[in-house]
């Protein structure tokens, strides 16, 4: 369980991790809790995971960054209840090239959100609670959250 | 005559709303060799109350990798319901 | 001057001045001084700058970054003698959105390259020293350095 | 007869592989008026020891703003001759 974790997480924490003689640069990409989404106005969140699967996901993730580009790549998710303003996820690359950097942190954060099993559960400034289903975001969210998404209930 | 081979034991996971929908997190069930995964989902949605409200064609994992729905499974195999993923 | 020092910079310090309730991705680059460049082994080098002139072209790209994208961005680059492993300039992005937080970033970076006034001397292991010049980088560097660019001379 | 206008005193600065090759961070260059961001270099590297080892058509800033060659050029105006940047 190297990429997952119920403690705080910090980007820079992970940069230093990378670092190294051979590094000429460093990108890092910070996922934080934001006070809302969809217009709608969230208080705190709770990440849940298929645990050794979303880790040995994450553990391929990395392994093909580090195959596609010459970097070093640190990745970190958090679970458990988060805070507004709490960090999520963290990436860390070094490269010798800017380039290969900024490619393989954006390529990171794109194969986490895609394929990692990891599920966001949203509470609401109205008491409402949600499951996240980021295929149906911005798309008639009101809507879609009284049919076809999971149900709407009360926070107790 | 040969004996039809004995059904293939699957362990099914559920998670997230999956999870609230079946009101479980972990089914087993019994299907016939060979099976599919598409297989496995059948049974659970025909056989376990509440899981036909899973949908018919959800993310599935086998034995912790994400797989197809034509795959085929062995006796014994984990194959976890992944609803839409939400990390990041 | 905001945006040039000579004391030592970090990523994760501007990160935290750029993180907002807002905002749901950052991204930050850090550059670092290599230990090679080019196959010559480096010591350690001098950043040098039109110091107006760099930090007011700073504050152009800063603000282009934040006018073409809805992000708010911070720079800062380190002059004065550097070791290996110092970091000679970062950059931190917050943005509700990851792609315009990566994209913003890379912008920055190319930009400062570019256009800001600084340079660079560095200092190799055989005891040479030499102004970087970007533009002939890869290109037959050790011809280059005994004829177009400017001389290499002994350190004292 | 109206007299010829009076010469622009331009104040220029040299920078890095620049003031190391004329030995020089700060030269006054005085140009008949009107005159471009290019007559102040010719002028420069004419007059100035040294100074022919600049390049004929450097990178220039005029008043700390990027500037053209074919600029033009006042009066107690500041060019600035920038080497090839290496920031980052």
């Amino acid at each position: 369980m190297n990429h997952l974790t119920h403690e705080p997480i910090e980007a820079a924490w992970l940069a230093r991790q990378v670092a190294g003689a051979e590094s000429g640069g460093i990108t890092t990409f910070t996922g934080v809790v934001r006070n809302h989404q969809d217009g709608r106005s969230v208080t705190r969140l709770e990440y849940s995971a298929f645990e050794p699967m979303a880790d040995a996901e994450c553990a391929r993730i990395v392994s093909e960054a580090e195959s596609r580009w010459p970097v070093a790549v640190r990745l970190r998710h958090r679970l458990g209840q988060l805070a507004i303003g709490d960090v999520a996820v963290a990436i860390a690359v070094a490269g010798a090239h800017r380039g290969e950097a900024f490619d393989a942190c954006r390529y990171v954060i794109e194969e986490v959100k895609q394929r990692v099993p990891i599920w966001k559960k949203e509470f609401y400034a109205d008491n409402t609670v949600a499951w996240v289903d980021p295929t149906k975001r911005k798309h008639d969210v009101d809507a879609a959250a009284l049919t076809e998404r999971p149900p709407v209930v009360s926070a107790p | 005559m040969s004996s039809a081979p004995p059904p293939l034991r699957i362990r099914v996971l559920l998670f997230a709303s999956y999870a609230d929908l079946v009101s479980r997190e972990e089914v087993e069930v019994l299907v016939p060799s060979p099976a599919t995964v598409a297989d496995v989902i059948a049974r659970l949605r025909a056989d376990v109350p509440g899981a036909h409200r899973l949908p018919d064609r959800p993310l599935a994992a086998v034995n912790q990798v994400h797989g197809r729905l034509t795959d085929p499974v062995a006796d014994r195999d984990e194959v976890a319901l992944l609803p839409p993923m939400a990390g990041g």
